[in-house]
């Protein structure tokens, strides 16, 4: 029952948003923040009394929902340590977003707070879902709204972004949805707990396709390099509000994908395809920070360190050990807290200058001084300084690649180092050095609004860091039963070999 | 002696359907499409469908020919060459013909192809027509008010439709006033629509019979 | 009347193909509608032809007349809408020639 | 012994109140530009902080003594890594760290007084004492934790402190300091990444966890073990993370830049404490390193010649702080040096006597740029003895220390490590006689850097500039600095001095407990010295050499600058050469900085927006020809359309009479 509340009380205040007849922006606003924060609450309810030590889904809610020739179709929605931080992230995050958005959205308010709200209601039911056919479903839920703020909303280039974002996305989604037909057929059921036990007794002729269709899918939505070109394009044209829900939520439902139905329900594929996808997210890693060094545009910029930081996530699942798969699914939480943060802080500059160039910045650290206190945590929040939460992510990833390939973990390592270069220099280059532009000098610190949005984040950010065990100790039962998992099979195809060779000898 | 006037009708419905597309003149075109008709439904007869060959002659050979003949003589199209002052083609370029003309041979290959392929050996082609002929009416009546009720109020729900569209749609423009409710069109249409002459001073009939009547 | 079945069957497939040829060659809207209506009666005599193969004495089959009953009715309203539209075309452009009529481009 | 966690936990919340002191302050000069609000009293916080992080630390040091030789506090479980594992974090104070942790905060504590004065007057003042608190509390982290992670931490903490505190003045020299900041940051990362992959190739290949007694426990049971590779490699990369932190080759060209900080900065983090992490890594970890010789050896040259090459270029600065910051790598070298041949014990003296000098060495020029009014060129100086004497006698002391001359506590540190690099013999001779010619340099740029700043000919303009002494709050740490930097060799006299007076070597005997499973390792006992006779030459040698290149030094440039003129005008291409550090910055400009922008602009324009958008947008692009080509079917004429339905009805009626349907 919590689970569905916190699915469908968005998309209630979605209606309630739209169908007030106020006209008061501010009325509306404070409708709609007041929605997602009752979710917020909820949230944190919910990751209160998440039992991490168990397994299996928890806070099942369960209904037939229609028949499918044999297959029954239900609505069941349920939470197990995979998805708890992504669930309280989201939910977490959005109020913030709501609150933000006052500052840029001067335009049809209400029609971007509803598809604020649509949008909630998309994600949470992406991460919540337990049956295939509610999961597709909720995955383009969750694509239209985007399409409309980032269409209607966006900066100049935003038709090309919004075209290429949605043609993009739509036809990773389609290729998914071949393999779900085909994984539904095959295994009779919809329900991702029947359709894992399928899966672990077919061939890998057959899991190996099925896995080709939904980690393209998901690779296209994180996204992993080479499909990372849309992205750019999305974050830098995106209002702020998307901007944040774009690297907040949104790029984690391909990396919470990834993990789900590539890694959870065909693992004998994902072993095969392990070392691959650890190279492209190694290489993403040095790929997006030699990106994110020659932009100009910092909304570009941070775009690429998106990129950069995804691979991370990337390659820790597929380094599929312990540590990675812990160190990955924190690290979209993390990803999602700093460069959220980044954007939010970025954007509440935008609204005050409207450039994105960084040489119409500089010396802003005497000017601003708040928002460069801020803006420096958030920086290294992303850098990944210790005691703060990109830190415990990225340490647990590069050990736990480590452990599977030292020479992959050499590479990624590097992105420790371009990370920081890329960062810094941005960071320099707004913040520091002389005040080049006089208009820089009237700039208004951050407004208590703008503060009440950030401290909490940054608060959240240095709780992570310091205090990893609690978030970790969620997802406990649910990555040992992966592990166990994996390592049973790993342990199979070793004794199989042994077998053969014991086998060859005997002859 | 039926058979004999069977292959006659047929070889005049052939003819008549030639004369159909050939003819020069619209008014030509209507009577053989008349024949052709008149043809068809003596086939009709003959096969004991009386009650089919009655509405054939009702609705195509009235209403429907009527209609036609209604429209070419009031868009004064009887001769072509009087309308424009010059001679339009019959027919379309001369490829699109082609293709046209092959596309329809094709068809009918295919038809003809198929009829001979099927083993209609084992059907029965001779069949002693009844007193109330092959589609008696009593149970026509039956199956259409029982069986068929659905199509049957759907296709008065289409004649109803018909009959306030064809209205909307031929009803002549005064200036001034809309054409069609829909406002893209009535854009489009409001500076043409005075501007052309209107070459037909005659006001036009309310066209369509109440085809409602034919099936009662 | 001992006409074999696939003789009325090889007459609606003639003049199905007449009415096609016309409907893909003429210019002229009205002729087109005509050949349409040549078409209708084609299939009607198809309907026709099955009905009489199917019926027994005793069972007589009545979907196809009746069948043919709809479509008679269908082509009546449809060549009243096709009139109309002619009427409506020719008040527009002073002509009943097709190649006046490409405004479904874009 | 949780109260071990004050330690670092009290600069910790002293910076978060100076923090909120700069906030207020801030807040208060948007109503009024002059006003200060509470900022004055954040120099009394963090100088409280630190004060109350020295009492504790002094109590834990006087817990170790005896039979006691650590103390360790509960462990935070930090990050759980697996099942089974978690990365703790602890504080543990041993032999080693005990001392380390007394000389950060009584250096610090000192620096920090000073610093009270020094900084008066600058609009962050608040500011910057809550990132030296932040500074000290790092580098108290970094020392006193019990395992890898924890050092870690404190690792990238402090060079985040000296990041913020390099580009302090960020406005000013049109944003040079950040410049230098970033710089300081990116090179100290190249180290950490190190660091990283050699802590995950320990816990892979040990399988103890990241603790460091675990660690060195495991490594010392593997001594003599054949396949010891990985370890080594594990060592050799976490020894690049000292090569980062420490300013060694190849990593060493941040740490002169980071003289854009303010002094007490470079006093507090770039001579006296973070700088030397690097040694205490290694120190730490010395059964780890005993077991690899080739490491140790790889060690040793570049010590050897990092203290080489950053003597040499110390010869021509002419900025004061340069001279201080070459001479700080080159004495960061000679540490490594003895490291490289096993002197644990020597290292970690010389760390605690450069500590003393060097810090002393930077106030007393950060109070001569304060009384010259932010001059920093020694060319512009000269004749300062009379200004300020204070400052004078002090840096006297200082300069006689750093210089080797005899009894000073620099002398002994210096003197130990070349002996104990003598003893080591064959190929190491080569780099006893580097050591010497550095030593030979150190001297001669010393006095050089005294004279032409304190004698001479006064080379500024009287008119503008009025040299005067330093306030009471900065002087006296000086002399304090001064005073430990002269006796400071009592901790580790010569044994062949020390048997004269009946003195044991305090700091060998003291360090015992922390170097005993290195030196077995290397020396299947405790480490032997150098005969008698040998000893009291070396001793004489150096002190021999000290004398004389100070001389030569002094004189040189004890009358202005016509001595070195004249020399540079002998020898034009090596000054050059050594004015610019052997070219080393530029090169990495040349070679790897200017090529990577170059590359990242390649892949940003060429691969990334040509190449793979390249291809999107073409997939795009063909999808929208492929419709225009198309667009021709549906020409909008009717006639048209009703040609292709039947054209594709025919088709269909043939399909399906082919099939037979």
């Amino acid at each position: 029952m919590l689970l569905t509340v916190l699915t469908f009380l968005p998309l209630l205040g979605a209606m309630l948003v739209a169908g007030l007849p106020s006209r008061n922006e501010k009325v509306l606003r404070g409708i709609t923040v007041l929605v997602t924060a009752i979710v917020a609450v909820l949230g944190v309810v919910l990751y209160n009394g998440f039992d991490g030590a168990d397994p299996a889904a928890q806070y099942v809610a369960q209904a037939d929902w229609f028949q499918l020739g044999k297959i029954e179709v239900q609505y069941l929605l349920g939470v197990d340590g995979l998805s708890i931080l992504l669930v309280t992230l989201t939910a977490a995050l959005m109020p913030f977003v709501a609150a933000a958005s006052g500052g840029h959205i001067k335009q049809r308010t209400r029609e971007f707070l509803v598809w604020l709200l649509v949008m909630e209601t998309g994600m949470m039911g992406v991460f919540l879902s337990l049956d295939v056919m509610l999961f597709y479903f909720f995955w383009e839920v969750s694509l239209v709204p985007l399409y409309f703020i980032l269409g209607i909303w966006g900066a100049e280039k935003r038709i090309y972004a919004t075209l290429k974002f949605f043609l993009y996305t739509l036809s990773g989604s389609l290729l998914m949805l071949v393999a779900v037909i085909a994984a539904v057929y095959g295994a009779e059921s919809t329900s991702i707990v029947e359709m894992t036990a399928w899966a672990s007794e077919q061939p890998l002729s057959v899991t190996g396709w099925l896995f080709a269709g939904f980690a393209i899918a998901f690779a296209i939505k994180v996204p992993v390099f080479p499909f990372h070109t849309w992205l750019a394009d999305a974050h830098t044209q995106a209002p702020t509000a998307g901007s944040v829900i774009l690297a907040g939520v949104l790029l984690k439902m391909g990396t919470y994908g990834l993990l789900r139905f590539g890694i959870a329900m065909f693992p004998a594929a994902a072993i095969e395809a392990a070392p691959v996808f650890m190279l492209l997210g190694a290489f993403g890693i040095v790929y997006g920070a030699f990106l994110a060094m020659a932009q100009t545009d910092v909304k570009r910029l941070i775009a690429c360190s998106s990129v950069s930081h995804l691979g991370f996530v990337v390659m820790g699942m597929f380094a599929l050990t312990a540590a990675g798969v812990r160190g990955s699914v924190l690290q979209m939480v993390n990803h999602g807290l700093s460069t959220g943060l980044l954007f939010l802080l970025f954007g509440a500059l935008y609204e005050r200058r409207h450039s994105r160039s960084i040489d119409q910045y500089g010396g802003l650290a005497a000017c601003v001084p708040m928002f460069a206190f801020f803006w420096v945590f958030s920086m290294l929040a992303s850098v990944g300084l210790p005691g703060l939460n990109g830190f415990v992510g990225e340490w647990l990833i590069l050990l736990g690649t480590f452990q599977a390939s030292p020479w992959i973990a050499a590479i990624a390592v590097t992105g420790v180092i371009f990370g920081a270069v890329y960062l810094l220099m941005v960071t320099r280059k707004l913040l520091f050095g002389p005040v080049v532009h006089e208009e820089n000098r009237r700039l208004e610190d951050l407004k208590p609004i703008e503060l009440a949005v950030v401290i909490p984040l940054c608060a959240a950010c240095l709780w992570i860091g310091v205090a990893p065990g609690g978030p970790l100790g969620k997802m406990d039962g649910s990555v040992n039963e992966l592990i166990q998992t994996l390592d049973g099979l790993r342990e199979g195809d070793q004794s199989a070999q042994l077998n053969v060779e014991h086998e060859e000898r005997a002859r | 002696m039926a058979d004999l006037l069977f292959y006659l009708m047929a070889a005049l419905a052939t003819v008549a359907g030639v004369g159909v597309v050939v003819a020069r003149s619209p008014v030509i075109s209507v009577v053989s499409l008349l024949a052709s008709f008149g043809a068809l439904a003596v086939i009709y007869l003959l096969a004991g469908y009386q009650f089919l060959a009655a509405i054939q002659i009702l609705v195509y050979g009235g209403a429907v020919m009527v209609l036609f003949l209604f429209t070419v003589m009031l868009l004064n199209l009887g001769d072509p060459d009087v309308t424009s002052g010059q001679t339009e083609p019959l027919f379309h370029g001369s490829r699109r013909s082609l293709i046209g003309l092959c596309t329809a041979t094709v068809m009918g290959a295919a038809g003809l192809v198929a009829v001979l392929r099927v083993a209609w050996n084992e059907m029965p082609s001779v069949l002693a027509i009844p007193e109330g002929g092959l589609d008696p009416l009593d149970q026509l009546a039956a199956q259409m008010f029982t069986r068929y009720s659905l199509p049957f109020e759907a296709a008065s729900v289409l004649l109803l439709a018909t009959a306030v569209g064809v209205l909307v749609i031929a009803k002549r423009n005064r200036p001034g006033e809309k054409a069609f409710p829909s406002r893209a069109v009535a854009a489009e249409a409001a500076p043409t629509a005075p501007a052309a002459p209107q070459p037909a001073s005659k006001p036009l009939p309310e066209p369509g019979p109440e085809p409602e009547e034919v099936l009662s | 009347m001992s006409v074999p079945t696939e003789h009325l069957l090889g007459l609606a497939a003639i003049l199905f193909a007449i009415g096609m040829a016309g409907f893909l060659t003429r210019r002229n809207l009205i002729v087109v509608l005509m050949s349409i209506e040549l078409m209708l009666n084609a299939a009607n005599l198809t309907l026709v032809a099955g009905a009489r193969m199917h019926s027994k004495v005793d069972e007589l089959s009545l979907a196809g007349p009746i069948l043919a009953i709809f479509v008679i009715a269908v082509a009546a309203v449809e060549a009243a809408v096709g009139l109309a539209l002619v009427i409506a075309l020719y008040r527009r452009k002073q002509t009943v020639s097709l190649d006046a009529v490409s405004e479904l481009r874009d | 012994m949780n109260s071990l966690w004050l330690i670092p936990a009290l600069p910790f919340v002293g910076s978060v109140v100076c923090g909120i002191l700069h906030a207020l302050t801030l807040k208060a000069r948007k109503a009024n530009p002059e006003a200060h609000g509470p900022s004055a009293l954040a120099g009394f916080v963090a100088m409280g902080a630190i004060g109350a992080a020295c009492v504790f630390a002094l109590q834990a040091f006087f817990a170790i003594r005896g039979d006691t030789t650590s103390v360790v506090s509960d462990p935070w479980a930090w990050i759980p890594i697996d099942g089974t594992n978690t990365a703790n974090v602890a504080m543990l104070v041993d032999r080693l760290s005990g001392a380390m942790a007394l000389v950060v905060t009584g250096v610090g504590l000192l620096i920090h007084v000073y610093a009270s004065s020094y900084m008066k007057g600058d609009p962050g003042y608040a500011k910057f004492f809550a990132y030296l608190n932040l500074f000290v509390a790092m580098m108290l982290i970094l020392i006193l934790s019990s395992s890898l992670v924890g050092t870690f931490v404190g690792w990238e903490g402090v060079g985040l402190c000296s990041y913020l505190l390099i580009g302090f003045w960020y406005d000013k020299q049109d944003g040079w300091p950040a410049v230098a900041g970033q710089k300081a940051f990116v090179m100290n990362r190249i180290g950490d990444a190190s660091f990283l992959l050699g802590m995950f190739l320990l816990f892979t290949q040990l399988g103890v966890g990241f603790d460091y007694s675990a660690i060195n426990e495991a490594a010392a049971s593997r001594a003599g073990g054949a396949d010891n590779g990985m370890l080594a490699l594990a060592a050799l990369l976490l020894f690049g993370g000292a090569c980062g932190k420490s300013a060694q080759l190849p990593l060493s060209t941040w740490l002169p830049d980071a003289m854009a900080g303010p002094t007490p900065v470079s006093a507090l983090i770039h001579a006296a404490t973070m700088v030397t992490s690097g040694i205490y890594l290694v120190i730490r970890l010395n059964p780890l390193y005993a077991m690899a010789p080739d490491v140790m050896y790889v060690i040793a040259v570049v010590g050897a010649l990092t203290a080489f090459f950053a003597a040499s270029s110390a010869l021509v600065q002419r900025d004061l702080k340069g001279v201080l910051a070459y001479s700080t790598v080159s004495q960061l070298g000679y540490m490594f040096l003895a490291l490289g041949t096993g002197a644990w014990v020597a290292a970690l003296f010389h760390v605690i006597t450069h500590a003393f000098f060097k810090a002393l060495l930077f106030l007393g020029a950060g109070s001569v740029i304060h009384g010259m009014h932010e001059e920093q060129d020694m060319h512009k100086m000269g004749g300062l003895r009379r200004h300020m004497p204070r400052t004078f006698a002090t840096f006297i002391a200082g300069a006689a220390a750093l210089s080797g001359l005899p009894l000073l506590s620099g002398f002994f540190s210096k003197d130990e490590i070349l002996a104990q690099v003598f003893l080591q013999g064959g190929p190491m001779y080569l780099l006893w006689g580097l050591g010497v010619v550095t030593a030979m340099l150190t001297a001669f740029y010393t006095w050089r850097m005294v004279a032409l700043t304190f004698f001479g000919p006064e080379r500024f303009d009287v008119d503008r500039v009025h040299p005067h002494e330093s306030p009471p709050l900065m002087t006296v740490p000086l002399m304090i600095l001064a005073v430990l930097s002269v006796i400071g060799g009592v901790m580790g006299l010569p044994h062949v001095v020390g048997h004269l007076f009946h003195v044991p070597h305090y700091l060998h005997d003291w360090l015992e407990p922390v170097t005993r499973a290195g030196d077995q390792i290397l020396h299947r006992g405790p480490a032997p010295h150098l005969a008698d006779s040998t000893e009291w030459l070396l001793l004489g040698f150096a002190s021999l050499i000290a004398f004389a290149m100070a001389h030569r030094g002094f004189h040189t440039h004890k009358h202005g600058l016509i001595g070195e003129e004249t020399m540079q005008a002998k020898h034009p291409a090596a000054a050059g050469v050594l004015s610019k550090a052997w070219g080393l910055d530029e090169a990495y400009q040349k070679a790897i900085v200017a090529p990577f922008k170059l590359l990242a602009v390649f892949i940003a324009v060429v691969i990334d927006q040509l190449g793979i958008d390249g291809a999107v947008n073409a997939v795009g692009r063909s999808a929208q020809a492929a419709g225009t080509k198309l667009k021709r079917f549906s020409d909008g004429s009717i006639a048209g359309y009703g040609l292709w339905m039947g054209a594709g009805a025919a088709v269909l009626a043939l399909v399906l009479t082919w099939m037979g349907a």
